[in-house]
């Protein structure tokens, strides 16, 4: 009997290239990483179960669930706001399968959706970051306007994007968090390091943790 | 004052002192036999058919503006009669015809200039499309040519063959469309029709219609006083609703802004009419050089005349995914026009249930190249009574009945015609 | 070259400063001062125009170095081909258009005025043949008795056929201006955004102390300057403000406002439009400085920058004064004079006539003099020097004269002399090489009327300054017609303080700069009236006398002014000309100038690239693409990919051998229909529908019931428009009690998705049930033919049991495969095989097809395209995009008995109305060639058996087509009048398109095993 | 364009979707207990193909699409094109709402 294997493979399998892009010489405007092994779980209120609902999620996360657009990190996940009475918990993937325990711990007050494979996480930082950004996405990314936690669905190229502002980076550098859509990744990514390509860019892998 | 070679001589030996109106500038009678409401190049021609094919001399055309200042004087000038259902087809080939004779007609030179259409296709999908419609065509006795990708080539070599996102495939033809001068049309008109007896009033807004015991409309009040009517027909694509609605009618249209570019003047570059099928764009070229260019609507209802960025940017994406030689052509004037957008792309042309008031609208992004046969039809239709042939399926109560004519098949819903 | 001597002039000139640098002076520049002027003479710069070899400093125009090289002739006009030359110092300029650099860079009509001077910029002057000088199309000019405005509305004519062929190619090579480039632009461009508090438009006096004032209050302000230095007049006029001088203040005003971290300075950036809710656009020229842009950059980036409020500072433009030969090269405005002498140390002529009838253009005098050069005169119809500037008459002996200037003479070399006559009609000659004019300023309006706001006289000014302006912009300085310094700093300041305030800034503004407010008096002069033609458009050529012509012939109203004389419509955009048109159009009719009216002020300001509103998106990036979770491992089989919206999908598999297309797929067919083979169905849109009501809701959005569907089942679903027609169609399954996992059509998934949320939050909010596109979480495939459970088998977990009993047609579960992987298991067909769906999470996607590959490999399974997916569902009648084209109804389709009648549905009642009920409609129906060797064309129409084709006779047409490879010929489906009812009759095919005409059967739709036996196999 | 999306605050237009008119409300299948269908068909003609088309303030649908994917409800002025007010469809999010227009 024939043996399979399941290699996982990656939207960006193809159009990530570590290593240093863009203008010649070292200079790193950009730093793009895309963040593998995510866990995506898409939770939609069900009508008239915002409390429940808040409530479960105190229970599993230790937060309640962002009522505006922003992310917040709670127990084993952030919780990124995606819309009215609707949020992703965003989590490393682990062996436990999340989203069972999830669908557990919402049932019956919230709808479940698993987006781990339907969604890529893109992270871009570096001290160009917000120049690069002005280029495909039309939000205002100011500290006043969009400080860390920050979040908002937007759309990049024409197709919807979610996007969240992390922590600053060691060497204090702003950087954002977006998801986009699997099918799109390999082709906004090109998009992505095009508008970066002035400032220089750093691109490179990692594994959520 | 005949227009010639020789009458313009002449004309110059005396400075051209002698020229006089191009149309008369009379004030407005107490009563007409027929009131048409809208100066534009519908309502001037209907008046023109009215006098020299109907011989109904005792008409007004009332514009509120200037003649021609409302979509007339705001389309890219496209002739064409390349459309696939009854209805549409004999209508447009009927005004393709009154546009091959124009000029002598009129007396006029309106710069009719058959150069050619291509509708450029992408897809197999595309392309069986085409064909369903180019084979109407030639059913319908009308010229259609289905190319290939290798007689695009020849045809228009320099489009983007390379490394386009979609690549051509091929494109339906028609050798007979083309432009006109749009604003030479209205004058070409108004000169004409004036000469027949029409009396053209300018700056004259309709507010209000005049309506006897029986409902019956029996005149206009205007900003210029009240005009008696025997009948009245209203021509004013862009605000049909608003018009409609001081008899008392809703119609199944909405008003939306469509945005126009031209470019700086530049040497021949484009030999006829391309339009892109996997993007909003087509283009044509002015005889003063420009690039005359459009696309897909804003997409809101709107009376401003103006639109706003992303149609422009869709259209100049569009622009440089077929033609990159472009991009340093400079786009040099943007406005936009209110397109009178029916509720299956296709015009209204009919008696309305309100006694003595006639109906003649919807025109979507048609109505330029529809002006010649808009103005007979309507004519016709407020001479006789009864619909021409040609128009007798733009019935207003088609939407009721289910006997849409939707070429694009999108349904009630106007911004995606 | 001009005919000056180099040696005498030269001589005049007092050296101010040490003459080491004058020394690099190349010789050619006979015109360049030996000192002052921004320009760095340390960095001499090479350029040539029409093939000759010219230099230039850093810091200059092209135009200013073709003055300081002497030129004069630069172009040709549109119509009568006259010689022109540099009429202005920035972009309202109508005159001097170049075309610049050469080959895939080619950029025709490009201002001279406005382009910087970079090492090794090549220009060409344009519309001309074969030379400048020597421009045969200039025998227009013979013909311009003919040649008046709208003269081509009038003739032409006749013969009827000549228009194409011999008229209009005629016109059409003579007019347009410069050639574009014929082959793909090589330079990127890209768009940005942009946000901030206060927009402040204009980098001059009284933009500089708006963003100051605004910064200091602590808004967040963007300045945006055309120009490539800030100081706009400044940088011309100088003048003294706060006592300083003023290039020492603007030296401040621009390190005070570097230092402020809240304000953004974007020089070389042109604000062009201001659109809805703030949003105005840019275009910043990034690398046209340069020959070829860096790699990486941008040639140009357009910028849409949202901002709360706007300060219009945009500044004031020179008018000319319409007189016979105003247009010969050399007479130029009297600003732009000053502007080349002052900023660019390069001198426009050696003895130089001023013009004005306002006391601005007296400032000529002084700025000519400080350069060594000579008044020749001072012509001011007023017949004084205002009396701020009567010193200058004894201080350099000035020739004041009262009159105006009547005549011009010159030719292509400029101007040699003009004609002045008084107001007794006495005329005397003086000679003199540049003609310095100032008919007044019109204030820069023109942003403030984007939105229709119409611009209102100010006759002290003889100018219309701003109206109602657009929501949240303020206009300032000369742009709102305050045109001394002092205003400008004054009202500059406090519009900045007002918009910062009103965006919430609470921060000190500090304190307005001060200067003196000197006087502007003017007498308003429209048109010397004289033999030869006084021109009004420049570029356009239209004349006062096109002007008075359009009025007698009752084109009066401004808008028909310009569209039948084409006033205005140049590149330039009537800048200059405009309101010297209307004035003269106003005194014909015997109308004022405000009765008379403005034409509509349309963006851009000033003419944008093509390529700079693309962007990114050209070519390849015209739109993002789609991939397949198994895109790349198909992309290693060879496969052939179509473009089905934005998704690339595998449209067949070629193999070594085959000859085309066709036998591929053939191959694949036959490989499906004999034994199994598989494809990825990925792209189709798929949906969770999830909530208590989730039945109830895809109740009302099918026509057939979903809420009656047992867990575990798959149902097949037909969605209609609120119109009656089909929208959509898909197969759903219930994963559970409160779980429906919903599929549309590749093409409509987004359409489809924005239905259902409309249909959730507006029309049923009162059902609980949520929505989720779960498109590109699952990778899914279809597996077909009588070998497909085997393969299955050989994947899932040996527990899992995929019999008939345990797994019927239409059934749906979870199953564990072999190596730990969950999936989702459809039996659904579209082939009409034995087939299954599965689908696994996208990261398997890859993994998938090549455990599909290894499973099946005992029964040669073979991966297979849309075109064999697509000869199947055609084999089998099953319709789709072709047949589901927006006009058809359920009935149509032959699924009209699909309607229920028990139950409201999104299209219940519309679908009712007679025409979609008509027994005549045209419906779905097979059709085959009686020839079998015969092959079916799409778009192909139908008509009777012996009928002439027409109108009358067109009965319908060819949706979809394939070769059947189990009918073993062309086979279609088509939508036929009355087709139901016509299974077996002869019909013709008529396809004049390509010239095809044979008959063919109308048959049932079903052509293979319409029994259905083996999908339930 | 910039509308101002209740749950997202201010967006560009690129990122939103036109539908229409609000005012309009379906009709119930069976306006006249399904009596005669002519009534219906005349109720649902009203619905799907006349409209005022306003030149003034109009209530109209939008749908964030490009951004949290809610139907919104704004009063716009379609000959300034200025916005007066943006509301959340009734069944936008969790709330328990009555039927749109009751």
């Amino acid at each position: 009997m024939a043996e399979f294997s399941w290699n996982t493979q990656s939207p960006l399998g193809r159009a990530l290239v570590p290593g240093h892009h863009g203008v010649t010489g070292t200079q790193v405007g950009v730093t793009l990483e895309e963040v593998r092994d995510i866990s995506l779980v898409q939770v939609m209120t069900r009508r008239g179960r915002a409390a429940e609902t808040a409530k479960a999620a105190k229970k599993v996360f230790g937060i309640q669930p962002p009522a505006s657009p922003s992310a917040a990190v709670g127990r084993h996940a952030t919780l990124i706001w995606s819309g009215p009475d609707q949020f992703i918990a965003f989590s490393a993937r682990s062996a436990e399968d999340q989203f069972a325990k999830l669908s557990e711990a919402f049932a019956g007050v919230a709808s479940l959706s698993d987006q781990s494979d339907g969604r890529c996480l893109i992270r871009i930082g570096g001290p160009r970051v917000r120049q690069a950004l002005a280029k495909f996405c039309s939000l205002d990314l100011d500290d006043r306007a969009f400080p860390p936690g920050a979040a908002a669905t937007t759309s990049i190229d024409h197709t919807a994007m979610n996007i969240w502002r992390g922590a600053d980076s060691p060497d204090g550098h702003t950087t954002f968090n977006m998801l986009v859509f699997t099918s799109f990744a390999d082709s906004l990514w090109h998009t992505i390091l095009d508008s970066a390509l002035e400032y220089g860019v750093q691109a490179s892998l990692a594994h959520a943790a | 004052m005949k227009y010639s070679i020789f009458s313009l001589a002449k004309a110059a030996l005396s400075g051209h002192k002698g020229w006089t109106r191009a149309w008369r500038d009379p004030a407005p009678k107490s009563r007409y036999d027929v009131v048409i409401i809208g100066g534009g190049g519908h309502g001037l021609a209907t008046a023109y058919f009215l006098a020299h094919e109907y011989g109904i001399r005792n008409v007004a055309v009332l514009e509120k503006g200037w003649i021609g200042s409302g979509n007339a004087g705001r389309n890219t000038t496209i002739i064409r009669s390349n459309y696939g259902l009854p209805g549409n087809t004999g209508f447009y080939e009927l005004s393709m015809k009154l546009w091959e004779r124009m000029e002598q007609d009129l007396n006029y030179n309106t710069m009719v200039s058959q150069r050619g259409i291509i509708n450029l296709y992408h897809s197999d999908a595309q392309r069986d499309a085409f064909a369903r419609r180019g084979n109407t065509m030639r059913i319908n006795g009308i010229d259609a040519e289905l190319l290939d990708a290798e007689q695009i080539r020849k045809e228009l070599p320099f489009l983007n063959y390379n490394n386009a996102r979609f690549p051509i495939m091929g494109g339906l033809l028609q050798r007979r469309a083309g432009t006109a001068r749009h604003d030479a049309v209205v004058w070409g008109y108004a000169r004409a029709a004036s000469e027949g007896g029409v009396d053209i009033i300018q700056n004259c807004e309709v507010t209000g219609f005049v309506r006897d015991a029986n409902g019956r409309v029996t005149g206009v009040e205007t900003s210029r006083g009240r005009i008696g009517a025997g009948k009245v027909g209203m021509a004013v694509a862009g605000s049909s609703s608003r018009v409609a609605a001081m008899a008392g009618m809703k119609l199944p249209i909405e008003s939306h802004v469509l945005q126009a570019f031209v470019s700086e003047a530049i040497k021949p570059l484009i030999p006829g009419v391309i339009t892109f099928g996997a993007g909003h764009f087509y283009v044509s070229q002015s005889d003063k050089g420009g690039l005359v260019f459009g696309g897909d609507l804003d997409g809101y209802n709107s009376y401003a005349q103006r639109g706003n960025m992303p149609v422009m940017e869709d259209v100049c994406e569009g622009g440089m995914a077929i033609m990159p030689m472009i991009g340093r052509v400079r786009m040099l004037r943007q406005w936009g026009g209110i397109m009178d957008m029916s509720m299956d792309g296709t015009p209204i042309i009919d008696k309305t249930p309100v006694d003595g008031l006639y109906l003649n609208a919807g025109w979507c992004y048609g109505g330029f190249k529809a002006t010649p046969a808009s103005g007979l039809v309507f004519a016709h239709l407020l001479a006789r009574d009864e619909p021409r042939p040609e128009a007798a399926l733009f019935r207003l109560d088609r939407f009721r009945r289910g006997a849409m004519i939707d070429e694009k098949g999108q349904g009630a819903q106007p911004n995606l015609h | 070259m001009s005919g000056y001597s180099q040696s005498e002039p030269l001589a005049r000139t007092a050296p101010m400063e040490a003459n080491v640098r004058a020394s690099v002076t190349p010789a050619s520049q006979s015109h360049r001062l030996r000192s002052d002027g921004m320009i760095d003479r340390q960095s001499p710069l090479h350029f040539s125009f029409d093939g000759k070899a010219m230099t230039g400093f850093a810091g200059d125009t092209l135009a200013s170095a073709l003055i300081a090289n002497g030129v004069k002739l630069v172009g040709r006009s549109f119509k009568y081909h006259r010689p022109r030359g540099i009429v202005t110092a920035g972009s309202e300029e109508p005159s001097a258009l170049v075309e610049m650099r050469t080959g895939a860079r080619r950029e025709p009509n490009t201002r001279a005025t406005t382009q910087e001077l970079y090492d090794g910029l090549i220009a060409n002057s344009q519309n001309r043949w074969p030379s400048l000088r020597r421009d045969f199309m200039s025998v227009n000019q013979l013909f311009a008795p003919i040649f008046v405005a709208g003269f081509y509305y009038k003739t032409f004519m006749w013969p009827a056929k000549f228009w194409e062929s011999i008229y209009e190619p005629m016109i059409r090579r003579a007019a347009g201006l410069g050639k574009s480039a014929e082959l793909p632009d090589p330079d990127h461009y890209d768009k940005a955004w942009a946000h901030c508090d206060v927009l402040v438009v204009g980098g001059g006096p009284a933009g500089l102390s708006a963003a100051l004032a605004a910064g200091r209050a602590g808004s967040r302000v963007i300045l945006v300057e055309e120009d490539t230095l800030l100081g706009g007049r400044l940088l011309s006029d100088g003048g003294e403000i706060d006592g300083l001088d003023a290039r020492e203040w603007l030296r401040r005003a621009s390190r005070e406002l570097a230092s402020l971290p809240n304000v953004r300075v974007m020089t070389r950036t042109a604000l062009f439009g201001v659109y809805d809710g703030g949003t105005y656009a840019a275009l910043e020229r990034v690398s046209d400085n340069v020959p070829v842009p860096d790699r990486h950059q941008v040639r140009q980036r357009l910028w849409r920058i949202v901002a709360k409020r706007s300060v219009v500072t945009a500044g004031a433009i020179e008018r000319p004064v319409v007189f016979p030969g105003n247009d010969r090269p050399g007479v130029m405005m009297a600003s732009a004079v000053r502007t080349y002498v002052n900023r660019f140390a390069a001198l426009p002529g050696r003895r130089v006539a001023v013009f004005t009838n306002n006391d601005d253009g007296w400032r000529t005098v002084e700025a000519i003099h400080r350069a060594g050069a000579e008044i020749a005169a001072v012509v001011d119809p007023r017949g004084e020097a205002p009396s701020q500037y009567g010193r200058l008459v004894d201080t350099y002996d000035l020739r004041v004269l009262a009159g105006v200037v009547s005549d011009v003479k010159g030719g292509v070399d400029g101007v040699r002399g003009i004609a002045v006559t008084d107001k007794n009609g006495r005329t005397q000659r003086i000679d003199t090489d540049c003609l310095a004019v100032s008919g007044g300023w019109n204030p820069n309006v023109g942003l403030s009327c984007f939105h229709r706001g119409k611009p209102v006289w100010r006759e002290d000014i003889a100018a219309f300054v701003p109206g109602e302006a657009p929501r949240g912009m303020t206009m300032a300085g000369a742009a709102n017609g305050d045109f001394s310094l002092g205003a400008c700093l004054r009202d500059g300041h406090a519009a900045g303080a007002k918009a910062a305030s009103e965006c919430g800034a609470a921060g000190n503004p500090g304190e307005a700069s001060t200067s003196e407010d000197e006087a502007y008096a003017i007498a308003p002069l429209w048109h010397v009236k004289g033999k030869g033609k006084a021109f009004v458009d420049f570029q356009h050529d239209v004349t006062a006398s096109d002007v008075t012509l359009a009025q007698r012939e009752g084109f009066e109203s401004v808008e028909h002014l310009k569209r039948y004389t084409t006033l205005g419509m140049a590149t330039d955009q009537g800048k200059t000309s405009n309101i010297n048109g209307l004035a003269i159009m106003a005194e014909a009719s015997g109308r004022t100038i405000p009765e008379t009216g403005t034409t509509i002020y349309r963006p851009p300001y000033a003419p944008v690239a093509i390529g700079a509103f693309a962007g990114h998106h050209r070519d390849e990036n015209f739109h993002a693409t789609r991939l397949t979770p198994s895109h790349h491992w198909a992309a290693r089989q060879g496969a052939v990919f179509v473009d089905t919206g934005l998704w690339k999908r595998a449209q067949w598999y070629p193999r070594a051998g085959e000859k085309d297309w066709l036998e591929s797929v053939t191959r694949e067919v036959k490989a499906v229909r004999n034994g199994v083979g598989f494809c990825d169905v990925s792209t189709l849109g798929k949906v969770d529908v999830r909530g208590a009501d989730a039945g109830v809701f895809l109740d009302r959005v099918y026509i057939n019931a979903f809420s009656s569907l047992a867990v575990g089942k798959a149902r097949y679903g037909l969605m209609l428009r609120e119109d009656g027609i089909v929208m959509d169609d898909g197969t759903t399954s219930r994963l559970a009690e409160d779980h429906y996992f919903l599929t549309t059509t590749t093409a409509k998934a987004g359409p489809v998705m924005q239905h259902l949320e409309f249909c959730r939050q507006v029309l049923f909010p009162e059902l609980d049930v949520q929505l989720t596109s779960a498109t590109d979480q699952w990778a899914q495939f279809s597996i077909a033919g009588p070998n497909t459970r085997k393969l299955l088998q050989a994947l899932v977990d040996p527990s899992e049991d995929l019999t008939n009993e345990d797994f019927p047609f239409m059934g749906v579960r979870e199953v564990k495969l072999r190596g730990g992987v969950t999936a989702r298991l459809f039996r659904i067909s579209f082939s009409g095989e034995m087939a299954f769906e599965i689908s696994v999470p996208a990261r398997y996607g890859a993994a998938m097809a090549e455990n599909l590959m290894i499973a099946g490999k005992p029964y040669g399974v073979t991966p297979y395209g849309t075109e064999a997916l697509g000869v199947m569902r055609i084999e089998k009648g099953h319709v789709a995009g072709p047949e589901l084209n927006g006009t058809t109804t359920a009935d149509d389709l032959g699924l009209g008995k699909m309607m229920s009648k028990k139950k409201d549905f999104i299209g219940r009642v519309m679908a009712g109305r007679e025409a979609l009920t008509a027994p005549n409609r045209q419906v779905v129906v097979g059709i085959k060639p009686l020839d079998r060797a015969r092959r079916l064309r799409s778009g192909a129409h139908v008509i009777p058996k012996g009928a002439v084709p027409g109108p009358q006779t067109d009965q319908g047409y060819v949706t979809s087509v394939c070769f059947s490879p189990m009918l073993d010929q062309w086979i279609g489906l088509g939508l036929v009048e009355r087709g139901r009812e016509r299974i077996g009759e002869i019909v013709r095919i008529h396809d004049p398109l390509r010239s095809e005409d044979y008959e063919a059967e109308i048959c049932s739709p079903v052509f293979y095993d319409p029994e259905g036996v083996r999908q339930r196999g | 364009m910039r509308i101002a999306c209740p749950f997202c605050g201010e967006r560009e237009n690129g990122e939103f979707t036109y539908l229409g008119d609000a005012s309009p409300k379906r009709p119930n299948f069976a306006v006249d207990g399904g009596e005669s269908p002519e009534r219906a068909e005349d109720a649902f003609y009203d619905y799907v193909y006349l409209r005022d088309n306003l030149a003034g303030v109009m209530r109209e649908y939008w749908y964030h699409g490009g951004g949290c994917r809610s139907w919104l409800v704004a009063e716009r002025n379609t000959v300034t094109h200025e916005f007066i007010s943006v509301t959340a469809a009734p069944g936008a999010g969790a709330a328990l709402a009555a039927r749109a227009g009751e």
